[in-house]
Formats: structure tokens, C-alpha cells, sequence
């Protein structure tokens, strides 16, 4: 089989789903005819028709909100954001009405909102949001972040899949830059899962998304001086693998927390505060936290380049954990 | 008068008793302090409330979406009024187990409603979410949403309206124009010379009517109805009533001219249809307080079997964010 | 013609010369991956562009706000078609340092524009509030707000508009009927009859014209300024145009039918102008040529000058988040 | 001269605020005739006229946009949400364009968006909203926190002079709860100084608005078992005090975080996160944060009660640092 593009697998999940289930459709703006922004959806307008397929005005409150309410009915909505930055138009509604279905409820609303994420292309303030933080303290969301291609389809599944609203994050910068030789078989990477992309003793790094590839740059290099570095691939952040976090921490003793989005506040405090509470007696070091500075991403290359974390950032913590 | 049978006419006043009736034992129960939290009364807007909610088909999965005024409308649907003072009292057993508050309760596919959430507008893209699935699951189903001249202000509910008007959604939306949004006149919310004018922004049907006319506001909301049941797309009906009483229970509504109250108290739509109801010779006094004392009955046993109600265990607080804890069965 | 001088209708041309010459450098730039980012053409629309932002009195601090497709109504209220450049190659001495792509940039009180953020619709509460400012401060100016077709779907359009309408700021909004929003139809966009009747819902004035026809956009929205500065309240002026190119350079535009764009290109607004001023006697070919020629001249100069320019330096990457830190001066 | 109330507190900063300086005016819905819902700016339409104190359409979007613009034009806005549950409809407009004008554009932005936020209210799940966390990881927008008379008036103040927008959350279970004698000159709390509320050195307890109030009721307990119990109310989460978080922490060597928002993903876990990186060789225990239960904010007392933080389960914690 030949190798699956990140963006491939989540046209070919939604495509797949789609054909299993009828009650799964999606919903956006330029989704049908043109495929999407980044084509991702293209092709299955033709596949599944103009009812399953739907193109709306530029409206992210009706999107996401005409979806949890197709949801309510037993529909299985994929609500498609142009660009993840533009899902803070549609912020109240997914928070205060999708979210809050099972809590204050009982009712399923079983709604995937999907869209493209993250910096290092050069878009700008405006489109290089990671949006994950946005949404880590307003309760009934969950959230995935792929960082495979194999788990942006398996995730996207078991998104499509579950009984409750689901953020998916994909990073744009993983769309046609990575590829994977993809299982014929149906599969789902289940929600809440890490999975421990490098096994190590000395250091543990956790991460999800693009970063994924800067920690395994990072450890390559580390791997030269002989420190072997455990990767924690988190892919899912609401609910997040606390045991993997947990039990990588009780045995490397050392860890840093990487990700994309600025440090204030992002999802790593969420995770080096558990760590802290929980894995307290485990740790030989610091907590370090590399990520964004706290700002939002500028356009121009340098600027976006300094802004973003990167291997050095990630070195040079590693190094100073492991002197510690 | 209208094409509703005689019972029908009955089961209309039926509700109409029943809601005031139940507001003002609401009332007694909030100065006792066991309704906990705002008390909303649709004084003066019982009217427009049942005759909408009244029109739709719930044997064909119709769904209204009711305002925290709209305690008639969900009672036609079905809501038992037990199940509305339980939620008043924060009750474990009522609808929502006393995680949320009043008549925000219910589910669009076994229940015929869907409460509100507090976010004024929001509800409109559901509204139109549910019409669509509706669709799509080849249903003819047809939904009603309430919506304020306050909340005919948000961008979810011009959102809403528009992406449900370009799909030709079977939808109908009540603006009720009850003269306030809290304390802000309808002049200071919009500049349009009627509320349905916002039609033409949608390019859906638009109407203004009497909401205090039980029979007009019937039989528009049923023509709307049934036009968008087959495939006539959106309908906005703009009723024109009034709030009688303050926003909530702790407002004295002292920025309300007291004429204009006195003017609409002259209007009360109860009264009028009651009025005509015996005029025309479907009922008699009698028989109109017959169901008065049917609904005080009622009133009266769901009072005792919400007062009886266990409150929440706190021990479950933590339960139930995702549906499959199975903390709600 | 109009009430404006020859010498305006000169400047009038200029300003449409400058904006297809500078997108077409623009397009060049692209083409040698000198330009970041994506590139948005507004090929067929510079007339009602430069015509609307004409019409305004920047001396009188009134302000304009472009989208993406606007740069000819920028360069009217002076922006400089360097700093545009510059924007574009996302360089480090440009209006925002690097950090803002293309003609988001601008103060509106001190350059007379202000560039809107990618979040369709958001300008418009932004510009209400510019015009409640200048109100308060007791200022006769007036805001100029451009639309999309697909933008004026968005909840922010419209609570910014009912908000701008109820309050009678002055405020004139030119929504660019221009047939798409990225591959979206209007047809998808809106069912409304036209995007003026949106007006009907704000309460304000609204009114449908030819967007490629200068004089004609100059003088409906000088008097809709007029209007607004004389306390006249929003005008919502709908100009019906063409999108000549796909959304971005990237887009080949396959869900245009090519007839479209056939027929729209014999209506191209800047050649109809010239023909006109040609015809009227206000201008020789010639002339019109040492225009040209002039613009050529300032588009060359305004690239060497950009391309000359610092990129950001990415120390700066983390400073002026907040104003007091001094990294703006 | 009496006690002034928390809520009077804020509406002498707002009166004396807009008796000081022309440029700053209010605007929300029904904060004009009807003073308010909570009647906070009762009586400013009177003195300042219905230019100065503008009722608006329900349009959170428009509220807060139309204050930004005119903040850019030299005016000084006060923006109140009726609830700030609600300043989730305007979400977008404050983070994206608002809290961008700095740093994108050299724009200043004085605006301030206050309204009632926290629960112990029976206000249910969208009337008891602690709305700091949703922006922290979205640059650009000061945020503070007053729990005492005082704070309320001073910090107010400060954010109407601050040049950026400022997020400024009152405690509605505060509002006629606490009362201090406030001096009588004009004086403003800076931006990002943290309080010591209480001196110790046994641990430290960080809070901030409502939950000052629990943490006193705690130190209190604990005092009788001879511990002493230092107090930071942060007051202002961006920018907060770190120094002042890690000089207690260097002191005391133990510490709860203790805030009224859901546990994932709240402030907190920032506070923590910044703790575990620079005062790790300080700490003899895991750092705790207690908190409410990850879920909305339900409506019966008994849930309420359960859902939020108390004393019990600070003690509880308390003993258990004390005891590691
Ligand atoms: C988005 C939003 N903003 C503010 C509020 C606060 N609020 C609750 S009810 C109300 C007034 C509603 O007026 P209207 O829509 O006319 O309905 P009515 O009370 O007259 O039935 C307001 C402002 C809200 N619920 N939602
Ligand atoms: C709120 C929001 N949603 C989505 C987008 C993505 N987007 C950028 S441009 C565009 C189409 C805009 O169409 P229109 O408003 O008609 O302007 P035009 O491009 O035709 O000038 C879309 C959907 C956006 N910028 N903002
Ligand atoms: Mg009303
Ligand atoms: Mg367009």
C-alpha cells in the first residue's frame, strides 16, 4: 500500500466513516465544491452528495451550533473550521452549548469540530493558532491532537466515533510533510491514550502535534551523548494519559514539556502541575517547560521562528536538567 | 373560529390556566425560599406561548424551543409541571437533577422540547441543527424556536437565521416583542421599524401579528408550520405583547411607564380568549372553572410530589461530563 | 459628471493605475517567492474600492476600513505603496514590523485606515465604536466599513450593524457583492433578495448599485457620507462586482463557470472610467499613459525600497505585547 | 467615614474614574436606567448622562467591539458584560482583536471588560462562570482579580488608566458580603503586585478573589495546631506576581494553590507549573492545588457546594503537606 500523507488519512477517515455510517456528514465553509481550504475533504462531495456535504456562509456559530443541534437527533456531525483560529468565533456556543449536553443533561451530542492548527507556515497571528488551552477549563470537551499520520486517522475515527463533542486538532504543517505506511484494516487509536513514541531512561520529554518531530530531533541529538530520551506522545489532552505521564516520570526522573502554544497558560502547565502533585517524589530536576513565547505568532519567518519552540530551546533544557 | 374543534378550544385554555396557575404557585413557592435562584414570569405572554407551541405536530417529532417565559409552550409539549417546580426547587429527581436551573431542560428527540440555555440566540443554530437532521432523516418534522426583541440582537441568533434560511430549513421562529429586554425598551435594541423586518435580511417569510390574540397567533404559527413542513422554508413571526411583570421576581420594573402597563393589563390575552370562548358558546363560565379547578388540582399534587423530592447527593457532583459514565443510565 | 474637478477624476484614475500596477508587482514578487504568505487579488473591483474611499474627508479624520481586496481604498487614505510591499515580504521596517501580513495595518487615528484582523466580520463592531468615538469627542468624522458578501454572514457583521444603526453613528458600509467568498456562492451565502435588504433589519438605509461603475459608487457614497456626518445614521450601500481572480493566487478559481468571467471582463471598471474620461473630454490616451507611467515609476520605486528593507529582527520576537514596554516608541 | 461594600467599592472607582477623565464612559446592556443588574453602576447615568453611559443591544460582540474601537480613538471604555458567562459570545473580538493591538499593530487598547463572575450564588452553570483561564494562554489581555473592598477600587482604577485591555473580574458573592473602611484620596492597586494578606511560614496558601476568604477561614483552623499560614492573594493573574509566589514558596516550602475555577486546566496549574520549574530545590512537598471539580458549576446548593473548594478539603490538604 502506498504511504498515507497526514491529510490523506483524515480525508480518508472522514470518507470512511462516512460510508460505514450515514448518520456522519459534514459541515463548513467551502467543504463541497472545492474541497476545503487545504482539500481536505476533497472528493467526497462527489462520493456522498450536497446533503452530507454542506456548504455554509461564513457563519461558525451556526456551524458548530446546527451541528450539536443535528447531534441531539442522533447525527454524527463533523463541523469543519476554514482555519482552527476562526473556531474562537464560534467559542460560546461550543463551550456553553455543546459541551454542556451530558453534564447538565444527560444527552449525547456527538459532535467532531475539526480544522487545521498550528504555526511554522508562515500564516501569521491568524492562522497559527494551537487552540488546545482555549478549552482545557471550561469542562466537556474533548480534545485530540494527532501528530502521526496513523493517529490523525485513528483518532479522527474514534472522534467520529464517540458520544460526546470532540476538538481534533490537526497541524497543518504535518498535512503534506509526513507519511505512513497506513493499515488496510478499520482501526481507531482510542481517546486518551498516549503513546510512548521513544522509549528512554534518562529524560522524558511529553508532547503531541508537530512537536513531535522536534523532540525526536532533540533526542537524536541527545542520543550522541549517550542520554536516552523517553517520548511521551500525548495525542489526546482532554482526557489526558496522566498514568503514562506518571509512570514515564517515575523512571527518568527528568522531564520537559513541549508544545507549540505560548507557555502562559497553555495545556503543559496542566501537565507539569499533576507531575508536580502527583510524581513529586520521582523527580530529580525541574519541571521544564519549552513553548511558544507569550505572544501571539508573528508572520514574518524570523520573528515566527524565534517565537516558536525548537530543537535548540529543547537541547539546551535537556542539558540543563541532566547537569542538574 | 379557526379550524380547532371545540376540545381543542378547551385544551387551549386548559393551558393557559395551567401556566399562570403554576407561575403564581412558582411565586408562593419563591417567597417561601424553596424556588431557589430567579423566578421569569410570562405574565401577560401566556397567550402567544401556548397557541405557538400549540400548532406544532409532536406525534411527527415537532420540537419547540422554549424562553425562560415560555413555562405554556413546554406544557403543551408535554413537560409536566411537576418536573418544572422540581427544577425550581433544585430538586435530585427533577429533569435536569438540579444541575441546571428552571425550564432549561429536555431533549429535541424524545421530549418535543429543548430548553434554552441561558446565552440569549444560541439556541437558534440548534434550532436549525435539529430542522436539518430532521431532514436529512427524511422526517417531516418541523421546529419552533422563541426567541426575545433582546435576543433577536445576538449574532448566534442572526447566524442561525440565515444559514436556516439559505437551507430552507422547516423552522419557525417566535420574536416576542414584549416591549423589554430587561430594562432596555425595544427601541434601544433595534433601529428596524418592525422586528420582523429582519425577515429580509434572511429573505424568509416575516410577519407582524397580535400577540395577545390566542386565535391569530394560532393559526399564523399553524400556516408557517405547515409551509415549512413542506418545504417552505423559514418563517418569522413577530408577536407583539407585552412583559407584565418585572424581568425576574427581584425587578420592580420602575423604569416601565405605569400606563403602558395599565394599557396591556386591558389586553390580557387569557382573559380575552375566555371571553370569546364563551361569547361564541364553546364554554360556559362554568365549565371554564371547571378546568381552573382540574389545573389547581394538578397544580396542587405536583406541588406535593416536588416538595417531597429528594435534594441532589452531593456525592454525585462529579458525575456524568461524559455520556458514557453512564451516571445518567 | 459627478461634482468632481477634472484634477480629481485624474486622481481618481491614479489611484485605480496605482492599485492594479502594485498588485501586479505584487503578483511578480509572489511568482519569485518574495511575497510570504497568500496574495488576494481585487482584479475587477478597484473601482469601487477607490471610489468609495474617495468619497471620504480624511482631513476631517474620517477613517476607512479595507479588507483584504481594499488595497486601492488604502492608498487613497495614503497608504504607502512601500509599506504595502513590505507588508507583503513580511519585512522587519514595515508598518508592523513583520509581525501582520498584507494591509492589516493602520491607526485610524493617525493614518485614516485601519486594516482589518482575518476574523470576518469583526471590523464592523470595531468601526461603530471609531464613529461613537469621534461622536463623544465631538468630531465630524465618518467611518467607512468594507464587507464581503460572505462577511456580512458573520454574528459580528450584525450586531455591529443593529448596534451601529440603533445608535445612528455615522457609518457608511459598502458590502462587495463580488459573486463569491472563496468558492461559496452568494447564492449559498444569503437567501435574502439582496444584501442592501439586510438594511431592513438594522433600521437603516440600504441601497443596491453597480460596483463597477466609478462615478456611480463615488456619488452614492459621498451622499451616504454626507448623510451620516449630518447625523443621518448607517447607510448600507451593496456594490454588485466581480472577483476576477480565485480567493488567493493559489486558487484556479474552477468553480467560477467561465462565461462569468467572460462577461464580467467586458465590464472591467477601470477601463470604463478611462473610456469615459476619454469620451468627456477630461483626459487624452496620453495622459492617461503618463499616469501610467508615473505609477510604474512609484511601484518601482516603493519595491527597490522594500526590497531593501531589514527582515525582522527575531530578538524583537517577544517585545510590545503590552504598550508601555516601549517596543512601538 | 463607613464601610463601603465591594460593589460600592466598583462604583466609586467607575464615578470618580469618569468625574476624573472625560474619555471614559461605560457600556453594556441595561447599565444605564436600570443601573445595572446588580445595580454596580447604580446612579451613573444621572451624573455622567446616557452618552457616558450607554445601554446597549444584548451584543456582547458589538459591546466589546465597539469599546475597542473606540479605545483606539483615545477613549477610555468600560465594557460590562451582564454576566461575564457571557463574554463568551464576545470571546473572538476580545482576544483577537482587542488583546492584539499591541503587539501586532502599536495600537493601545485601553479598555476594560468587567461584570460579575464565581459561583456560591446558586447562579447555575451560566451565572457562575471564573473566566480567567480561557484567556490566559491567548496573549495580550491583563486580567485581574479583586477579593477585597479595597483591591475591587484600586485595581479598577488601575485598569481604567492601564493602556491595554484589562479583564477585570468581580466576585458577585462579594458584592454586599465584605465591607472595608477605604481611604479617602484617590489610589490605585498596581497591575501584577500580589498581596501578603497573611504572614507565615509554614505554607503558603496562593488564592486570589472569593477564595481569600476560605483560605483565611483555613489559616484560622490551622493556626490553632500552631501552623502558620502565609497568604498571597495574587490579585492580578496576568501578569502575577511570580516573585512574590516564589519568595513565599522559598519561605515556606509547601504550598496550595487554591482558586475557584475547574481544576484542569485553571490558573492554577500555570502558578504550579512556574513553581515546579523555579522553586523546585524549596519545595519538601508535591504542590496541591485544590479546586473545583472539573465540571460546570451546577445550580443545587448541594451540588454547588460540592462542586466548588471549601475549607475542609484546603485543611485537608494543608495536614497532608504538613505531614510529608
Ligand atoms: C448573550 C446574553 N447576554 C446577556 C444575557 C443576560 N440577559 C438575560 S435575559 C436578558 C433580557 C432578555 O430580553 P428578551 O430577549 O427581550 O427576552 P424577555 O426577557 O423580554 O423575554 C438579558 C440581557 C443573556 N442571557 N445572554
Ligand atoms: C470568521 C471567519 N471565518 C472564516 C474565514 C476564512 N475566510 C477568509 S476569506 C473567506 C471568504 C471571504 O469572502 P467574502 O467575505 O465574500 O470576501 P471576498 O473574499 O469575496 O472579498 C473566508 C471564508 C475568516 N477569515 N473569518
Ligand atoms: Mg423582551
Ligand atoms: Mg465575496
Amino acid at each position: 500500500m502506498p504511504e498515507t500523507t497526514y491529510i490523506d488519512a483524515i480525508t480518508q477517515a472522514m470518507s470512511e466513516e462516512m460510508a460505514r455510517d450515514e448518520r456522519v456528514f459534514l459541515i463548513g465553509e467551502d467543504v463541497g465544491a472545492y474541497g476545503g481550504a487545504f482539500k481536505t475533504s476533497y472528493g467526497l462531495l462527489d462520493k456522498f452528495g450536497a446533503e452530507r456535504v454542506i456548504d455554509t456562509p461564513i457563519s461558525e456559530i451556526a456551524i458548530i451550533g446546527a451541528a450539536s443541534g443535528a447531534a441531539l437527533m442522533g447525527m454524527r456531525p463533523i463541523a469543519e473550521m476554514q482555519f482552527l483560529d476562526f473556531i474562537t468565533c464560534g467559542y460560546d456556543i461550543l463551550v456553553n452549548f455543546a459541551a454542556m449536553n451530558s453534564y447538565l443533561f444527560g444527552r449525547a451530542c456527538p459532535i467532531v469540530v475539526r480544522g487545521p492548527a498550528g504555526g511554522g507556515t508562515h500564516g501569521g497571528p491568524y492562522h497559527s493558532i494551537n487552540p488546545e488551552a482555549m478549552f482545557l477549563n471550561r469542562p466537556g470537551l474533548k480534545i485530540v491532537a494527532p501528530g502521526t499520520a496513523y493517529d490523525a486517522k485513528g483518532l479522527l475515527k474514534a472522534a467520529i466515533r464517540d458520544d460526546n463533542p470532540v476538538l481534533y486538532i490537526e497541524h497543518k504543517y504535518l498535512y503534506r510533510r509526513i507519511k505512513e505506511n497506513l493499515p488496510d484494516d478499520d482501526y481507531i487509536v482510542p481517546i486518551g491514550k498516549a503513546n510512548v513514541r521513544r522509549r528512554g531512561k534518562d529524560l522524558t520529554i511529553i508532547t503531541w502535534g508537530a512537536m513531535l518531530y522536534v523532540a525526536d530531533d532533540a533526542a537524536d541529538e541527545l542520543a550522541k551523548d549517550n542520554v536516552s530520551t523517553e517520548i511521551i506522545d500525548l495525542r489526546s489532552i482532554v482526557p489526558f494519559d496522566e498514568d503514562a505521564i506518571l509512570e514515564s516520570v517515575a523512571k527518568t526522573n527528568r522531564v520537559i514539556i513541549l508544545h507549540e502554544a505560548p507557555l502562559t497558560g497553555g495545556a503543559g502547565a496542566e501537565f507539569a502541575a499533576r507531575i508536580a502533585e502527583k510524581a513529586f517524589d520521582y523527580l530529580d530536576a525541574p519541571i521544564k517547560r519549552i513553548a511558544a513565547l507569550d505572544v501571539p505568532t508573528p508572520y514574518s519567518p524570523p520573528l515566527e521562528a524565534a517565537a516558536l519552540p525548537d530543537k535548540t530551546r529543547v537541547l539546551q533544557a535537556a542539558r540543563e536538567l541532566l547537569a542538574y | 373560529m379557526s379550524e380547532l374543534s371545540n376540545e381543542q378550544l378547551l385544551d387551549i385554555d386548559y393551558y393557559l390556566r395551567l401556566t399562570r396557575t403554576l407561575e403564581e404557585r412558582l411565586v408562593a413557592l419563591f417567597r417561601q425560599a424553596k424556588v431557589i435562584g430567579g423566578l421569569y414570569r410570562s405574565l401577560g405572554q401566556e397567550g402567544e406561548s401556548v397557541a405557538a407551541a400549540y400548532a406544532l405536530d409532536y406525534k411527527q417529532g415537532d420540537v419547540v424551543q422554549p424562553l425562560i417565559r415560555n413555562i405554556g409552550a413546554i406544557l403543551v409539549a408535554g413537560a409536566k409541571p411537576a418536573d418544572i417546580i422540581k427544577q425550581y426547587m433544585a430538586k435530585g429527581d427533577g429533569p435536569t437533577r438540579g444541575r441546571e436551573l428552571n425550564i432549561h431542560f429536555g431533549h429535541p428527540a424524545r421530549d418535543g422540547f429543548i430548553g434554552q440555555i441561558s446565552m440569549l440566540g444560541d439556541m437558534i443554530p440548534v434550532m436549525a441543527g435539529i430542522a436539518l437532521a430532521g431532514r436529512m432523516q427524511k422526517r417531516k418534522l418541523v421546529t419552533l424556536a422563541f426567541i426575545g426583541d433582546g435576543g433577536s440582537s445576538t449574532g448566534a441568533f442572526w447566524e442561525g437565521m440565515n444559514f436556516a434560511s439559505v437551507q430552507k430549513l422547516p423552522m419557525v421562529v417566535i420574536v416576542e416583542n414584549n416591549g423589554y429586554a430587561y430594562s432596555t425598551p425595544t427601541s434601544k435594541q433595534t433601529a428596524a421599524r418592525t422586528l420582523a423586518d429582519k425577515s429580509y435580511a434572511f429573505g424568509c417569510a416575516g410577519v407582524t401579528i397580535d400577540g395577545n390574540d390566542v386565535l391569530g397567533v394560532y393559526d399564523t404559527t399553524k400556516r408557517a408550520i405547515e409551509n415549512a413542513r413542506s418545504g417552505g422554508g423559514v418563517t418569522l413571526i413577530e408577536v407583539m405583547t407585552f412583559r407584565m411583570k418585572g424581568h425576574a421576581e427581584h425587578d420592580n420594573q420602575a423604569y416601565v411607564p405605569k400606563e403602558l402597563i395599565a394599557e396591556w393589563a386591558e389586553k390580557d390575552a387569557v382573559v380575552r380568549f375566555e371571553n370569546l370562548l364563551v361569547e361564541r358558546g364553546v364554554a360556559t363560565r362554568e365549565q371554564l372553572d371547571a378546568i381552573q379547578q382540574r389545573v389547581k388540582k394538578e397544580v396542587d399534587d405536583a406541588t406535593d410530589e416536588a416538595d417531597r423530592s429528594p435534594m441532589p447527593d452531593p456525592a454525585h457532583a462529579g458525575k456524568g461530563l461524559f455520556i458514557e459514565d453512564g451516571y445518567w443510565g
